[in-house]
């Protein structure tokens, strides 16, 4: 079964590349631009994939078929769209500036792309695990608000500056508390390495199922981060038409659209990797290639939550959404924290460890949700009083 | 590898134009862009000699952090003055303020 | 590393911060109107226990984690810092009051200012040196556009925001340079390192570039010509306890550090420093006088007699001897100064606070007759001005005689001229405003009355002012120990 | 020697980009030249091998201040039309002056002086060696720079909210 | 006697500053209380100065002289600057003058000033105890302190209740004397670092300087412009006339009385002991300076108009007696040249601080003339005056008493200092005392001809005055009488206060090295 390891493969396909007779600054090129392709490959297909299914779910959800003529069961459906919006006229608005305006889509979609360097797929199966993996997600989150901003700025038009406004405070706030979430897996594994993460994770202890806090935290927070409902204000159509995206069309539409899709597929395949245990499974040690099936496995799982929410929740109002990041979702992450590095340095059995910080995880989610709950319900009496 | 000087030339070039940014421009937030030319040509030369004079010892590499801290409370908060001032008066251009003069 | 003993090192800068948060915290859930009789209150409890517990450090003389110096150097202007700052809290009581509704963040700033002149003074590295330093800078720059509806003060903390980011910039440049030069950011090591001439060759053509580079930065702080231009802007639009602090607190923290940095880290480049600050000292008091001589809102006067009075103050570092032991060596005519001038320069801004709240202005106009208006205020205020002008037996005499003295001393005879002809032209102008104060009558003005904390704050100003002139010798004292305790001479 | 092509290139970019920051009479555009100088210099770290601090560059250069740079330009944007020139009327100085400093610093910095330079390869622990240092020998600008951080954050707040009514 | 001995000076000196506490602890409203305590405090220092000179006099001077009623309490310790006061027999007659000319000084303001009381009579007793403190001094830093507390009441006192030009005239006096102040201090420094105390006895001692005539010339200079400036010699006195026109007519009478002795006293105090080698060097500059003053003084006089004016320059004209001694006694010191009997020396000494004593007292009393009259014509125009011998012939028999007196008549005060100075400056200065006699010809030309042919002589102007200039009243003639006693008492009878004097310059020359064979 040896051959089904990527380790093994890759030292396989390193050998050929030596027997080449090719010098060591080539071989790292050469590397480099097969993960690239591979990764950009991967990419691509699983958003043709990822399309599709937001499509059929939220068929379903809203008793509808959904795409079924193009391909069986409409599989084909999302090329389709993608040839059509490539051939569509491109326009630039008139008082557009223009290099950002060009520079924004591609700009997107790269901050997200670059994210597909640090996930490690499989066992041995990472672009590039760096030190800081972590920190390195957190930083190129942020180049992609700068994409929103440039676009929301270069559009020349009030509804998409608004979008950009929003999109600024909304993705900035809720970075904050995904960054504690994420913390969370960082300060308790004692690493920021994406790999070294999913090594801590052996045995079923999941970070995710130890600290469910924590993963809800960041799921809702990536919720936010990937503008969608009930966080989707920065386009909300009904308010904004479509917010900063709004005068892009064809091709430039065309790559946000990628950019979005994109960012469902990382988030869930970041929350995998941290809380999900990645690509660890039953017999992974022995198939090592399992690990990318049970990876992906996860990851879908969880985009298909992402759908499931989208095609079922409303809108909140904005002001709502900045004080649910602000007033509960920050102080619930740092409280996180705290209790993550106090338990991170307890002197007690892994189990023991393991079963009272899922305790208080639970406790700290049902007392969040009381205080929630109590104050919808004041603001409930308040509004039927009025 | 290449040779220290060639930071330390590239850090030179930020800083002054840098400075010479935030001599030339009237707009306050270009002035602040200026500002943070110069702090990343400080932060070249810190990594640099860090990296090419004392690799063992974190000590240059733990300023280039302080250094990235305070730029960005320096920046938080002068961009909060900006917005304060553009409420106020309708300008951020350093030349057009000019109630405090004598 | 973090044993009992440095806590109890760090006594002072813990209390400050624990206060720093209470009154957040305080003024959070407390309802406004017990708040705002109270914060000050908290501040001042928090500053005087903050001031005792470096007193009753005084004399030691070690380093406390690593980054910062528990010497009698520091202990001195953090006692000055924690008085100075009790006054201005006092001064700002009413005036605060009437004029933002943030008072407790007002407060809780004001402490963490004085926090971070605490690090900046003690601090014996360089990375814990230019963040004490920037940290006061950004706390300033917020007190100063503390009043954000006011365009004065939003205008005099965006000019004082921009000088500040370059020079604190232009500084790091010349700290980056030093770092290179000797690979360490401790300053003691880098006095020996530099004195090792080994480690580099030509470094004499670092030496002025990174002094330059290095003394823009204190000078911005200290507001020295030519990197004062901020200052009167600054100090005019500020909320007048804002000025007394940035005035007093805030240029004695540039002094400090300049001193530290100076005197530890490069006694190697001792000759051209001093040729630099002589030439900074001389363009300072003169610019600063001749401007101010033309000034008609007294607390654009007092602003630039303050940049003036930086120039006095950077005679004593011009003409230090590095025997710190004896008496009259420069280093103590420095501290001596910086004491004598906080009470003097707070007393004054905090009259100038009180006329305002008064008379709704700070021109030499809204001065016309207040001996017959307020002759409490007029009185203070002629001492104060005497004091800056240096009449014995008040404060600021004391501190001309000490910083007259090293440069007698060291025979800098074009520095002493320039001094002489300084404290004239200074005279001249505080006497314009005690013309106006005394000598012009403006019976149909009403008198007015002055808020009871300032009062406090008067009668406590006016006292230190007479009891630093004639109890000298317990400040030189005092001056002397802090001087000679500078950790690393 | 293709380490010093990429560090030419990479070093172009950025003093390229930081060129255009000063002199592009757009400010939205000086701002997103910015960035990407912002990003050569991230760059730059990656080749002195500080990973940490390039990707702390590109989170707090580019996160933090570009966006909020961004941001205000935005929320001030009636004085970006670019009608009056973006240069103050000492612009020609402050070219000669910086032109002299720049020449001055090269001479000396690069020039002159002989920095003490080793050959020694970054320990492979460096990241825990930063992590400890932080809590460690700079434990006390560590914790200055949160007291800094907190005062920033609620100075900014308080200064750039909304007049009440 | 132990006590009196040790707690005198001390109580003299502070007595005036308890005093203006008082002052300043009264109600504004209570005037007549205000000047009920300041006249009555004031008579202490008085009597006890008066006890001062009797006991000098009888216990010290015939025991050769020297410093006596010194107190030393450490008050700067690392500077070695004490609070050090003593009196000898140069400053004890002078410590006496100034309590006299201030409870005059007193008296005569309590009715005469009317507009802000409380602060007037307060400043005065301030302005009284900086005086005294300089008299006492024998610590540098000491000296300086009270040199400089002296200066701000007076700069009050003439920007307050002066007259129309007192802002200008007020800041002029302050800045013209502090320059000089702050050079002196800076030159004190010197003297410090040279000879590691501030103490004048000691530094007489140890003579900072002596062998190097450039530096001691330097520090000489800073001193001597400090002085010079107070005194005020030719070039420095342009401050002085119009100090003494726009002050009030006590403010006049202290400051031509005191104030201008301070920096007399200085030269003798400070800078002849401590610089001997100095101030013989630049004793010739100071016989210059002295001899211009005199005549220049002199002839301005005579152009004035202004009654007020004019006096003051008198004043410029007679300190410069004061120089010309000094400045003789110094090249009599240098040995360039020998006079004909030692004595010279000491004899132009003599009449100097005579002439310091006398000025003050006929100074003094000529500016209550002055401003008696102008309390009832409120003009000080010589010209519009006339006639005025036979309306207020008391008025005019005092006034002459008074100007004879500063014209050197003999029998009265101002002729042996004159006499005195010209005396010894003969011996030493030919050339130089004789140009200084036509400053004491011109004199009697300006009191003769301008005052008195011009206001007391010719034609009484009863459209203008009629019964508007009334004879002298009871307290200016209570205010008046003292000081013309003195002027007779001294005139007929001068040797006590010659023999203090002359004790005094016996002992300085001395000290500073000079040979009585």
């Amino acid at each position: 079964m040896n051959f089904l390891d990527p380790r093994i493969l890759g030292e396989g396909w390193n050998h050929f590349l030596n027997s080449l007779g090719l010098s060591s600054g080539w071989i790292v090129l050469i590397n480099g631009l097969v993960v690239t392709l591979i990764l950009l490959g991967l990419g691509l297909t699983s958003v043709l994939f990822a399309v599709w299914l937001e499509r059929k779910v939220a068929a379903r959800v809203q008793d509808r078929l959904g795409p079924n003529r193009v391909g069986p069961y409409g599989l084909v459906q999302t090329v389709a769209d993608a040839l059509k919006l490539l051939t569509k006229e491109d326009i630039t608005p008139d008082n557009a500036e223009r290099i950002s305006y060009n520079l924004a889509p591609g700009l997107a979609v790269f901050a997200v792309l670059m994210l597909l360097v640090v996930i490690p797929f499989g066992p041995g199966l990472v672009g590039a695990d760096i030190d800081v993996g972590v920190l390195y997600i957190v930083a190129m989150g942020s180049v992609g608000i700068m994409a929103i901003l440039m676009a929301g700025w270069s559009s020349n038009n009030k509804y998409a500056l608004l979008g950009g406004f929003r999109a600024v405070a909304q993705l900035l706030s809720y970075e904050i508390p995904m960054i504690l979430a994420m913390s969370v897996p960082v300060l308790f594994a004692g690493t920021m390495k994406m790999g070294e993460l999913v090594e801590r994770q052996a045995g079923f202890r999941w970070f995710g199922v130890v600290m469910p806090a924590a993963f809800f935290l960041y799921f809702l927070a990536a919720l936010a981060e990937n503008e969608r409902t009930p966080f989707d204000l920065l386009e909300a159509d009904s308010e904004i038409v479509a917010g900063y995206h709004i005068e892009y069309s064809a091709m430039k539409f065309a790559w946000f659209f990628l950019a979005f899709f994109l960012n469902t597929l990382i988030l869930s395949a970041i929350a995998t990797t941290l809380f999900l245990g990645g690509w660890r499974g039953p017999f992974v040690e022995q198939v090592p290639i399992l690990g990318i099936f049970y990876f992906l496995a996860k990851s879908f799982v969880l985009v298909f939550a992402f759908m499931w929410i989208r095609a079922t929740f409303p809108r909140l109002r904005i002001d709502q959404m900045m004080a649910f990041a602000w007033k509960v979702m920050v102080p619930t992450g740092l409280v996180l924290v705290l209790v993550a590095a106090v338990f991170a340095k307890l002197p007690v059995a892994p189990v023991v460890r393991d079963g009272l910080l899922f305790l208080v995880n639970i406790i700290i989610l049902l007392v969040v949700a009381g205080f929630v709950g109590r104050h919808l319900r004041l603001q409930i009496t308040r509004l039927s009083e009025a | 590898m290449v040779p220290l000087s060639w930071y330390l030339t590239v850090a030179a070039l930020l800083f002054v134009l840098g400075l010479y940014g935030v001599l030339s421009r009237r707009n306050a937030v270009a002035i602040l862009m200026g500002v943070e030319l110069m702090l990343n040509a400080v932060n070249i030369n810190l990594i640099a000699f860090w990296r090419y004079t004392r690799p063992d010892n974190v000590a240059g590499l733990v300023f280039a952090i302080i250094v990235l801290t305070v730029a960005a409370a320096e920046a938080a908060v002068g961009l909060a003055l900006f917005i304060a001032l553009y409420r106020l008066r309708e300008t951020v251009n350093v030349d057009e303020i000019d109630l405090l003069k004598g | 590393m973090f044993d009992t003993s440095t806590f109890i090192r760090l006594l002072p800068e813990l209390i400050l911060l624990v206060t720093a948060l209470v009154v957040i915290f305080v003024d959070l859930y407390a309802r406004r109107r017990t708040a705002l009789g109270l914060l000050p209150g908290l501040s001042i409890v928090g500053l005087a226990l903050s001031f005792l517990a470096v007193f009753a450090q005084w004399g030691t003389r070690e380093v406390v984690a690593q980054t910062l110096a528990a010497d009698t150097f520091a202990a001195f202007f953090k006692m000055v810092a924690a008085v100075a700052v009790i006054l201005v809290v006092l001064a700002s009581v009413r005036y605060m009051r009437a004029r933002t509704r943030y008072v407790g963040e007002f407060y809780a700033f004001l402490l963490v200012a004085t926090l971070a002149v605490y690090i900046a003074v003690s601090a014996r590295d360089l990375i814990t040196l230019y963040l004490g330093l920037e940290t006061l800078s950004i706390v300033s720059y917020v007190l100063t556009g503390f009043l954000r509806d006011d365009k004065r003060s939003n205008e005099a903390a965006i000019k004082y925001f921009l000088y500040g980011a370059v020079a604190s910039a232009i500084m790091l440049y010349g700290f980056s340079l030093l770092y290179g030069v000797t690979g360490t950011t401790d300053l003691q090591e880098i006095a020996r390192r530099l004195l090792n001439g080994d480690v580099l060759v030509n470094m004499e053509w670092l030496a002025w570039p990174a002094i330059v580079l290095v003394t823009v930065g204190f000078a911005f702080k200290a507001s020295l010509v030519p990197f004062h231009q901020w200052a009167p802007d600054a100090y005019e639009g500020a909320p007048t306890p804002v000025t007394m602090f940035l005035s007093t607190v805030s240029k004695a923290t540039g002094f400090a550090v300049m001193a530290r940095m100076f005197l530890v880290a490069m006694p190697a480049l001792q000759s051209s420093w001093t040729a630099l600050l002589y030439g900074l000292a001389v363009l300072t008091m003169t610019l600063g006088n001749l401007i101010a001589l033309r000034q008609t809102s007294v607390k654009r006067m007092l602003a630039y007699s303050s940049i003036a009075h930086a120039g006095f103050i950077l005679m004593g570092l011009v003409a230090v001897t590095t025997a710190l032991g004896q008496p009259f060596n420069g280093l103590d005519g420095v501290l001596m100064y910086v004491v004598a001038y906080a009470f003097t320069n707070a007393g004054a801004f905090a009259v100038v606070a009180a006329v305002e709240d008064g008379t709704g202005g700070a021109t030499l106009d809204h001065f016309a007759g207040l001996v017959g208006r307020a002759p409490f205020l007029a009185a203070a205020m002629l001492i104060f001005l005497l004091s800056l002008a240096g009449v014995p037996p008040l404060a600021g005499f004391a501190a001309k005689l000490f910083v007259f003295a090293p440069v007698v001393r060291q025979e800098y005879y074009v520095l002493a001229v320039v001094a002489l002809i300084n404290a004239v032209l200074a005279a001249g102008y505080y006497l314009k405003v005690v013309k106006q104060m005394f000598f012009v009558e403006e019976p149909e003005r009403a008198p007015f009355a002055v808020a009871r904390s300032m009062r406090w704050a008067l009668w406590l100003m006016i006292i230190a002012v007479f009891g630093v002139g004639i109890f000298m010798n317990w400040f030189a004292f005092m001056a002397s120990q802090g001087a000679a305790g500078m950790l690393g001479l | 020697m293709v380490l010093k092509v990429v560090f030419l290139l990479i070093s172009l970019f950025t003093v390229g980009s930081a060129f255009m920051v000063v002199t592009h009479r757009n400010l939205f555009s000086s701002a997103l030249f910015l960035v990407a100088s912002f990003f050569g210099v991230a760059a730059l770290y990656v080749l002195l091998e500080a990973t940490f601090l390039a990707v702390a560059q590109v989170l707090i250069y580019v996160g933090a201040i570009a966006t909020l740079i961004v941001f205000a330009i935005m929320l001030t944007r009636g004085m970006m039309s670019g009608r009056t020139s973006p240069r103050n009327d000492q612009a020609v100085w402050a070219g000669l002056s910086s032109v002299v400093l720049g020449l001055v610093l090269l001479y000396v910095v690069v020039y002159r002086v002989r920095w003490p330079v080793v050959e020694k390869p970054v320990p492979p622990d460096t990241i825990e060696r930063l992590g400890s240092a932080l809590v460690g020998p700079y434990v006390i600008p560590f914790e200055i720079a949160s007291v800094l951080l907190l005062a920033a954050l609620i100075g900014a707040v308080l200064i750039a909210r909304e007049r009440e009514i | 006697m132990a006590f009196f001995d040790r707690w005198v000076l001390t109580i003299i000196l502070f007595w005036p500053l308890l005093a203006s506490i008082w002052v300043l602890m009264l109600p504004k409203e209570k005037e007549d209380q205000i000047r009920r305590v300041s006249i009555w405090m004031s008579v202490v220092p008085l009597v006890l100065s008066a006890l001062l000179f009797v006991d000098y006099g009888a216990r010290f001077l015939p025991r050769g002289g020297g410093i006596h009623y010194d107190v030393q309490v450490t008050w700067i310790p690392q500077l070695r600057a004490s609070y050090h006061i003593g009196a000898d027999a140069l400053s004890v007659p002078l410590i006496f003058l100034t309590a006299l000319l201030t409870t005059l000084s007193l008296y005569y303001s309590a009715r005469v000033i009317k507009h802000r009381v409380k602060e007037y009579f307060f400043l005065f007793l301030l302005l009284e105890t900086g005086m005294f403190g300089v008299f006492m001094a024998l610590d540098l830093v000491l000296f300086y302190v009270f040199w400089e507390v002296g200066l701000v009441p007076m700069f009050f006192l003439i920007g307050i209740w002066g007259h129309e030009n007192r802002m200008y005239a007020s800041l002029k006096f302050f800045l013209y004397t502090l320059v000089g102040s702050v050079a002196m201090l800076l030159a004190f420094l010197a003297l410090y670092f040279h000879a590691g105390t501030f103490d004048i006895v000691q530094l007489a001692e140890k003579r900072p300087f002596a062998d190097d005539i450039f530096k001691a010339s330097l520090v000489f200079f800073g001193i001597f412009l400090g002085l010079a400036i107070k005194v005020p010699s030719w070039p420095f006195h342009t401050w002085l006339p119009d100090a003494h026109t726009e002050a009030p007519t006590a403010g006049s009478v202290i400051l031509a009385g005191i104030l201008l002795k301070l920096g007399a006293y200085g030269f003798l105090r400070i800078l002849l002991p401590i610089l001997p080698t100095a101030f013989a060097y630049w004793g010739f500059l100071m016989v210059i300076l002295g001899v211009i003053s005199i005549v220049y003084g002199a002839f301005v006089c005579m152009a004035q108009t202004d009654l007020k004016r004019l006096i003051a320059y008198s004043s410029v004209s007679h300190m410069g007696y004061v120089m010309l001694g000094l400045g003789a006694a110094g090249v009599a010191l240098s040995g360039k040249v020998v006079p004909l009997s030692p004595d010279s020396a000491a004899l132009a000494m003599d009449g100097a601080m005579l002439q310091m004593f006398n000025h003050g007292i006929i100074t003094g009393a000529l500016f209550f003339l002055v401003g008696i009259l102008y309390e009832r014509a409120h003009t000080r125009d010589l010209t519009a005056f006339g006639g005025l011998s036979g309306k207020l012939p008391y008025y005019y028999g005092i006034f002459m008493v008074a100007g004879f007196a500063s014209l050197g008549l003999p029998g009265l005060a101002g002729f042996w200092s004159e006499f005195f100075v010209f005396r010894g400056a003969f011996d030493i200065v030919r050339v130089w005392a004789a140009i200084g006699v036509i400053g004491v010809v011109v004199t009697a030309g300006y009191i003769l001809w301008r005052i008195v042919a011009n206001v007391f002589l010719g034609e009484f102007n009863e459209e203008r005055w009629g019964d508007k200039l009334w004879d002298m009243e009871g307290y200016e003639k209570a205010t008046l009488w003292p000081l013309v006693l003195i002027m007779f008492i001294l005139g007929l009878y001068p040797t006590p206060l010659v023999n203090f004097f002359n004790q005094a310059a016996v002992e300085l020359l001395t000290k500073a090295g000079f040979m009585f064979h």
